[in-house]
């Protein structure tokens, strides 16, 4: 072992020469193999946000195909084959391609830059886990382009999904997708948790730590104990469906509604999945842009905490027309109804800061406000389908898309853009355009009102989801032919959104390093940060490191600069413990997701992939574990 | 020099990502699984003019047949078709699962009149000595084929990646797609069945 | 914005071990993850027993010896688990070598073991729901006892090369050995849900 | 209430028709007409809701404020007090709405076993019905079309022998799914008489669009009369041209699939055609029965319901005609 020198440390040395070697032992060597092999958070953040944006203009081309069909009855734009990929794939997308990607994405970039630290705790990991992601897309994008998209719901209900009558790889291709995408899930959140829990800033304490970052940490925790569960039921329906395994024949001792509830815990946490990391989002844009922290801290860190410990209490409240005991159905309305109070506690709290503070509206908030118009319905909507007769009469409905629209667009998607507006500065250094945003705000928010309220009515007149056209005696053309067309106009926003953040990426005028004024620490570093983040780490001594008139940042010092080395802390009061090295860049989890990647895809043709595929897995994990003698394994 | 180095790789990596895009897309596309639902009338009519040697065993399929891609035999919708008609029609009563009974077995390799498409065409359509009933009134031509092509499957040795897999049914042999005639006989001889008559 | 430096992390460790290291965390995490797999198989195996009235559903109780036998095997296993555990935590590399060797061999019998396993079901997995959930909660633990397996392997090899003597790799060790722990203490409830629970 | 009623009764456009009403709001039924009321108390109290927190919210955003800088922390009280209160409430809404929602349950209660039982069974893409054998005569079959006595209430039995299907009549009540491998039942009943249209509300595959089930309640005497008639045979009419279409349906491929009582047809995997020509629509309410509609369907099934399990038969046009014309008979 080499005893560093002083030399080796940043204690004394002068600002440019830290930086320049800062620099040198943690920038991404350029080209294609440096592309390939970085495990950057930021590079990596960056780019899965990306890919999910990409992903999201791909699924909203989608439902504009569909609401081309449903336009007028009986039209024959697309087939029912097709139609039946299309909103299935539409659903997929947006759920496990989109909207958590996407979150856990922000939280990939930003979780390290909010505690303070270099890089992500297992950045390899983390790249890994894009790969993943990735082929996991790719595979369920291409089956869809080559006529082998699934064809059966985004929640594949046996047995139509099932060996018998979902004939070909269709519903594997989706089963298979799921474990793709939830393998990565899980990488992130194992990543986040210990990022939150070991590697926050000295003195950032359990109450010091930001919103954002408590409803990250919360929504790993989800994604531990909910994905399992799903995994489960993939893997079971794939041996159904390849081995002739018996899980879900009710003829062979095993049950249809198993697939049911196996897929609801899984899929009602997932919405909380979607929704907690806006939460997040929403408070650190109420407290920046009404110019003082968010009220209640406290009741916001427990409400978070009670809405992911409920959240695994209310599956059953999408069986309630399946046929289940009454008095079980009775528990989950009143638990589903419960997990109103939380919720209804946050919003009072962004109520109660807004009251107290000077609003700012800037694009961020705006799409912050059109969260609180749009989101309060879908929650009230919520409480109505949580009541069992209610429920009856809506369930499938267009009431249930009008509803879960409500909330996953308006209560994850309006933050998410928000977000993007806000940090947009920070991910790029550029500023996005303040007039188009309210523009597209503009639209959006009309458009997606337009669009999905009429919803509701349809739904209650009786139009039921999931049907790729409708007769027309039926009363329902005028308000599609409605929706087709405000349709429109939502897609419109959303593509002079994807416009203004191409243009600003390129030529947005420069950002400083705190352009809003804001107070959490990823806006101590410069906009983009560097690529080792913090030059020092920083040091928090309050729940807002960048409050007042802020002109000296504490920080700490004595860390190396001949590794990558970051500050690893204690759980609860962020003590500092140890100074751990962070793995440098690495060409194997690139291999080992291609390796996993076969592996998958071999297994929906034969069981033996298991077997055999397994070994080029195993070669590579151990090419990315075995030490190379590098600085980073020093101890 | 920061900005350079980003947009480098993130070109490269657009690169790579088309690469990996084409790539896989040449794979998946090999199994394009496209569903004609609707079959034209005149290929239809056209599926009934096949050849068939005088001896009722082996021939050729007619030109169109190949023009459509073979659908009946490698096409996954098709072929699963083919296993709820063979229950529609009753197929079970004389074959079974697949082992058969009053009529041959389909699992025991032993193919009285060839294991060519056409040949099971043929039977189903019209009929075969020994009891085999001509289902030429009672299905049409593109069920017949679907039908076939199923049939064909069930005795297949190698299991196709397309073959229908288990129902949701008591399991009574393992799915066409797991090759039950190959599992079958190497759990041990499978004999001529007493009652299913002559050879011809 | 200048920089004020209030705390010197110099004489900080230059590596966490047990609690305060990532890896530490990480395997927990993992195990987090993996054990709500774990749960999630025995409430599926409940939940289909809940529905069948005789259990196990065809078959007989699966045959004791194999079972129990890998079981006290397991929970024996722990001891020298522990040792191992103990001598990575006081760095000793000697005898880190000795324990590696005896777990990867301890290793391999309870794979020995399970192999007699399968077949004391008396039930496959394509048989019934019973079979299957059998057949996956069995092979589900196996791909753990197997993973670890080749962990250590791994391990052993890796401490018998220069990058040895290390606090990093004594580290690895007390992550291996308590992933090991994790791998005996799932397969408890397994076992009583395997073997007694259709005894009951 | 009433004007929530009427408010939403107005933007609902007037559905009736051939086609039968399909609504969740005008109901005509016991069960649904208590769900009905529940759904617009709900829907009130929420929008009230709303409102409150709109106001609040615009209140927040727009209020003048003082032109000091952050006020002091003195002030946080009366928002701690405002939010708890606000929270208070919160829960006791909930609660109040959990408890209307349990004695709607109730109130909807459960079919007794002395009520006329009907079993339903979901097929990929149509509803096979099974009325069972009673005082007044032996049990029959039909399909895609269910007649009620007004009144009475009605215990369906729903099954499923292939995927999962849903069976809702908004009008009547709420849906429940037919489960292959289990058993569900669910209470109907029909305060007037009228046409009440439903369709499955579960995908199930490639034509869930066109799986549409008409519910017809009428007079006790009216629907005695009709059971009367569905259980008899098939008559078949002198006409020359019907006679030609039952030997032509008889020599094709149809009667594989399809029963017609007194005829050797006795297929099981299409619908009964015993008295088709009596029902209002063919092929799950694609289309009014008529000689035309049924001409159509039967010369290309695949192009107005594509994927359905109806193979086109290639049929000459005297023999799609005579079989329509014998279609349209059985009344």
């Amino acid at each position: 072992m080499t005893r560093d020198g002083d030399e080796f440390r940043d204690s004394s040395m002068g600002t440019a020469e830290l930086h320049r070697r800062l620099a040198a032992i943690w920038s991404t060597p350029s080209g294609l193999w440096g592309a390939l092999s970085t495990v950057d958070h930021k590079i990596i953040g960056r780019r899965y946000i990306t890919t999910a944006f990409v992903f999201l203009a791909l699924g909203g081309l989608l439902s504009m195909l569909m609401r081309l069909q449903l336009a007028q009855p009986e039209a024959r734009f697309i087939g029912p084959d097709r139609y039946n990929q299309i909103f299935t794939m539409h659903g997929t997308n947006m759920m496990f391609l989109f909207a958590v990607p996407v979150m856990q994405a922000m939280a990939i970039y930003l979780v390290p830059l909010m505690v303070g630290t270099r890089n992500i705790a297992f950045p390899r990991l983390n790249a890994f886990s894009y790969w993943m992601y990735l082929a996991g897309g790719l595979l369920l994008w291409i089956a869809f382009v080559v006529d082998a998209g699934p064809d059966v719901g985004w929640f594949a209900y046996v047995p139509l999904s099932g060996p018998q009558y979902g004939a070909g790889k269709r519903a594997d291709i989706w089963a298979q997708m799921i474990t793709f995408t939830e393998v990565s899930a899980l990488a992130i959140a194992v990543e986040i948790v210990v990022t939150v829990f070991k590697q926050r800033a000295p003195g950032m304490s359990l109450d010091r730590i930001p919103l954002f970052v408590w409803s990250m940490l919360v929504t790993s925790f989800l994604v531990i104990m909910a994905m399992p569960a799903i995994m489960v039921a993939s893997t079971s329906l794939i041996l159904d469906r390849l081995v002739g395994t018996h899980f879900f024949n009710p003829a062979e001792g095993g049950d249809v509604l198993l697939w049911q509830h196996l897929f609801w815990f899984f899929g009602h946490p997932e919405v909380y999945i979607i929704f907690l990391p806006a939460v997040g989002m929403v408070s650190a844009i109420v407290a920046t842009f009404t110019r003082r922290p968010v009220f209640g801290y406290l009741g916001m860190v427990m409400a978070l905490i009670a809405t992911g410990v409920l959240a695994f209490g209310l599956w059953v409240h999408h069986m309630f027309v399946a046929g289940l005991p009454r008095l079980g159905e009775s528990f989950f309305t009143a638990s589903s109804m419960a997990i109103a109070v939380p919720a209804g506690l946050q919003i009072f709290c962004w109520l109660a800061t807004m009251w107290a503070g000077r609003p700012v509206f800037k694009t961020p908030f705006l799409f912050v406000v059109g969260f609180m118009v749009i989101f309060v319905i879908g929650g009230l909507t919520g409480v109505m389908v949580a009541s069992v007769p209610f429920d009856t009469q809506v369930h499938d409905t267009y009431f249930v898309v009008a509803h879960f629209h409500y909330v996953l667009v308006g209560g994850a998607v309006f933050p998410l853009l928000g977000a993007i507006y806000y940090w947009f500065p920070k991910f790029t250094g550029r500023m996005m355009s303040e007039v188009l945003g309210r523009w597209i705000f503009g639209l959006i928010f009309a458009g997606f009102n337009l669009t999905f309220f009429p919803m509701h009515i349809l739904g209650l007149q009786g139009m039921p989801r999931r049907i790729y056209t409708y007769q027309p005696e039926m009363p329902w053309s005028g308000l599609n032919l409605f929706i087709s067309f405000s349709a429109v106009i939502l897609a419109a926003g959303f593509l002079l959104f994807f416009i203004d953040a191409i243009r600003s990426a390129r030529s947005g005028s420069l950002a400083s390093a705190n352009p809003w004024g804001a107070t959490t620490l990823e806006w101590a570093t410069s906009s983009p940060p560097p690529p080792y983040n913090f030059a020092r780490p920083p040091v928090v001594e309050s729940l807002e490191p960048l409050s007042g008139d802020l002109e000296t940042l504490p920080v700490a010092s004595g860390l190396r600069v001949d590794r990558r080395e970051l500050l690893t802390s204690s759980v609860v009061h962020a003590s500092p413990e140890a100074r751990e090295a962070s793995p440098g860049d690495s060409i194997w989890p690139l291999w080992a997701a291609l390796a996993t990647t076969l592996m998958l895809i071999w297994s929906i043709f034969s069981p033996w992939a298991v077997v055999w595929g397994s070994v080029p897995i195993a070669i590579t994990l151990i090419g990315w574990f075995w030490p190379k003698g590098v600085p980073e394994d020093e101890a | 020099m920061k900005e350079k180095v980003s947009s480098f790789s993130n070109a490269a990596f657009a690169l790579a990502g088309l690469l990996f895009l084409a790539v896989s897309g040449g794979i998946l596309g090999w199994f394009r699984q496209p569903r004609e639902l609707r079959l034209d009338p005149p290929v239809a009519a056209d599926l009934d003019r096949f050849r068939l040697m005088p001896n009722g065993i082996s021939g050729s399929p007619p030109e169109s047949y190949f023009a459509i891609g073979k659908p009946y035999e490698s096409d996954a919708y098709n072929l699963s078709q083919g296993k709820r008609l063979y229950a529609w029609f009753g197929c079970g009563s004389c074959h079974g699962d697949g082992r058969g009974g009053v009529g041959p077995s389909f699992l025991d390799g032993w193919w009285l009149y060839g294991p060519e498409m056409v040949s099971i065409v043929a039977s189903i359509r019209d009929g075969r000595p020994h009891g085999m009933p001509s289902f030429r009134d009672r299905m049409t031509s593109e069920q017949i084929w679907q039908l076939a092509g199923y049939v064909q499957t069930i005795g297949s040795y190698t299991p196709q990646v397309a073959a229908p897999s288990r129902n949701d049914d008591e399991q009574t042999r393992p799915a066409e797609n797991r090759g039950p005639a190959k599992i079958l006989f190497d759990e041990g001889p499978v004999g001529v069945h007493p009652d299913q008559g002559p050879t011809p | 914005m200048k920089e004020k430096i209030v705390i010197d992390l110099a004489d900080l460790p230059p590596h966490g071990l047990g609690t305060a290291s990532q890896s530490w965390w990480g395997t927990l995490a993992f195990m987090l993850i993996e054990g709500t797999g774990f749960a999630l198989a025995i409430v599926v195996y409940l939940y289909l027993m809940s529905l069948a009235p005789p259990w196990p559903l065809d078959a007989a109780p699966p045959d004791l010896l194999a079972g129990t036998t890998l079981t006290v095997f397991l929970v024996l296993s722990v001891l020298p688990n522990i040792f191992l555990n103990r001598w990575a935590h006081q760095q000793d590399l000697r005898k880190v070598r000795i324990g590696l060797i005896a777990m990867s061999l301890v290793g391999i019998v309870p794979l020995i073991l399970r192999a007699f396993e399968f077949p004391a079901m008396h039930i496959k997995w394509d048989q019934n729901a019973y079979g299957s959930i059998v057949w996956v909660m069995l092979g589900l633990h196996t791909t753990h006892i197997l993973t670890d397996l080749v962990e250590t392997l791994v391990l052993t090899c890796l401490m018998f090369s220069r990058h040895a003597d290390n606090p990093r790799r004594f580290g690895d060790v007390n992550d291996n050995a308590m992933y090991w722990n994790f791998v005996v203490a799932t397969w408890l409830p397994i076992y009583a849900c395997l073997y007694w629970v259709p005894r009951l | 209430m009433r004007t929530a009623r009427a408010l939403l009764l107005s933007i609902l456009v007037a559905t009736s028709g051939c086609g039968g009403q399909q609504s969740a709001l005008g109901s005509q039924g016991a069960p649904a007409i208590h769900v009905e009321h529940l759904i617009l108390g709900m829907v009130a109290v929420c929008a009230a809701i709303w409102i409150l927190v709109m106001i609040t919210l615009g209140t927040a955003l727009l209020r003048a404020r003082p032109r000091t800088a952050r006020q002091d922390d003195g002030s946080e009280k009366p928002l701690t007090m405002a939010v708890s209160a606000a929270v208070a409430a919160t829960t006791l809404i909930i609660a109040g709405l959990t408890i209307a929602s349990f004695y709607t349950t109730r109130g909807i209660g459960l079919a007794d076993s002395t009520a006329l039982t009907i079993t339903v069974k979901g097929q990929q893409w149509w509803w096979q019905v099974f009325y069972a054998d009673s005082s007044t005569g032996p049990g029959f079959q039909t399909a895609n079309e269910i007649h009620i006595p007004v009144g009475r209430d009605v215990r369906l039995q729903l099954e499923s022998p292939d995927v999962i299907h849903s069976f809702w009549v908004p009008s009547l009540a709420g849906k429940q799914d037919l489960v292959p491998g289990r058993s569900n039942s669910l209470l109907l009943r029909a305060e007037k008489p009228g046409v009440y249209r439903g369709q499955c509300a579960e995908f199930c595959g490639l034509q869930h669009s066109h799986m549409a089930i008409m519910v017809i309640a009428e007079a006790p005497g009216a629907f005695e009369g009709w059971a009367a008639t569905q259980r008899l045979d098939a008559v078949v009419s002198a006409d020359s041209d019907t006679a030609a279409g039952q030997a032509s349906f008889m020599a094709k491929p149809c009667a594989a699939c399809h029963t017609i009582r007194g005829t050797p047809a006795g297929g099981t995997t299409g619908p009964d055609l015993t008295h088709i020509g009596g029902r209002r629509t063919i092929a799950a309410g694609l289309v009014e029965t008529t000689r035309g509609s049924l001409a159509a369907w039967i010369a290309d099934p695949q192009t107005h319901k594509p994927g359905n399990n109806m193979p086109m038969v290639s049929l000459t046009s005297t023999e799609l005609r005579n079989i329509s014309a014998y279609m349209e008979s059985l009344k």
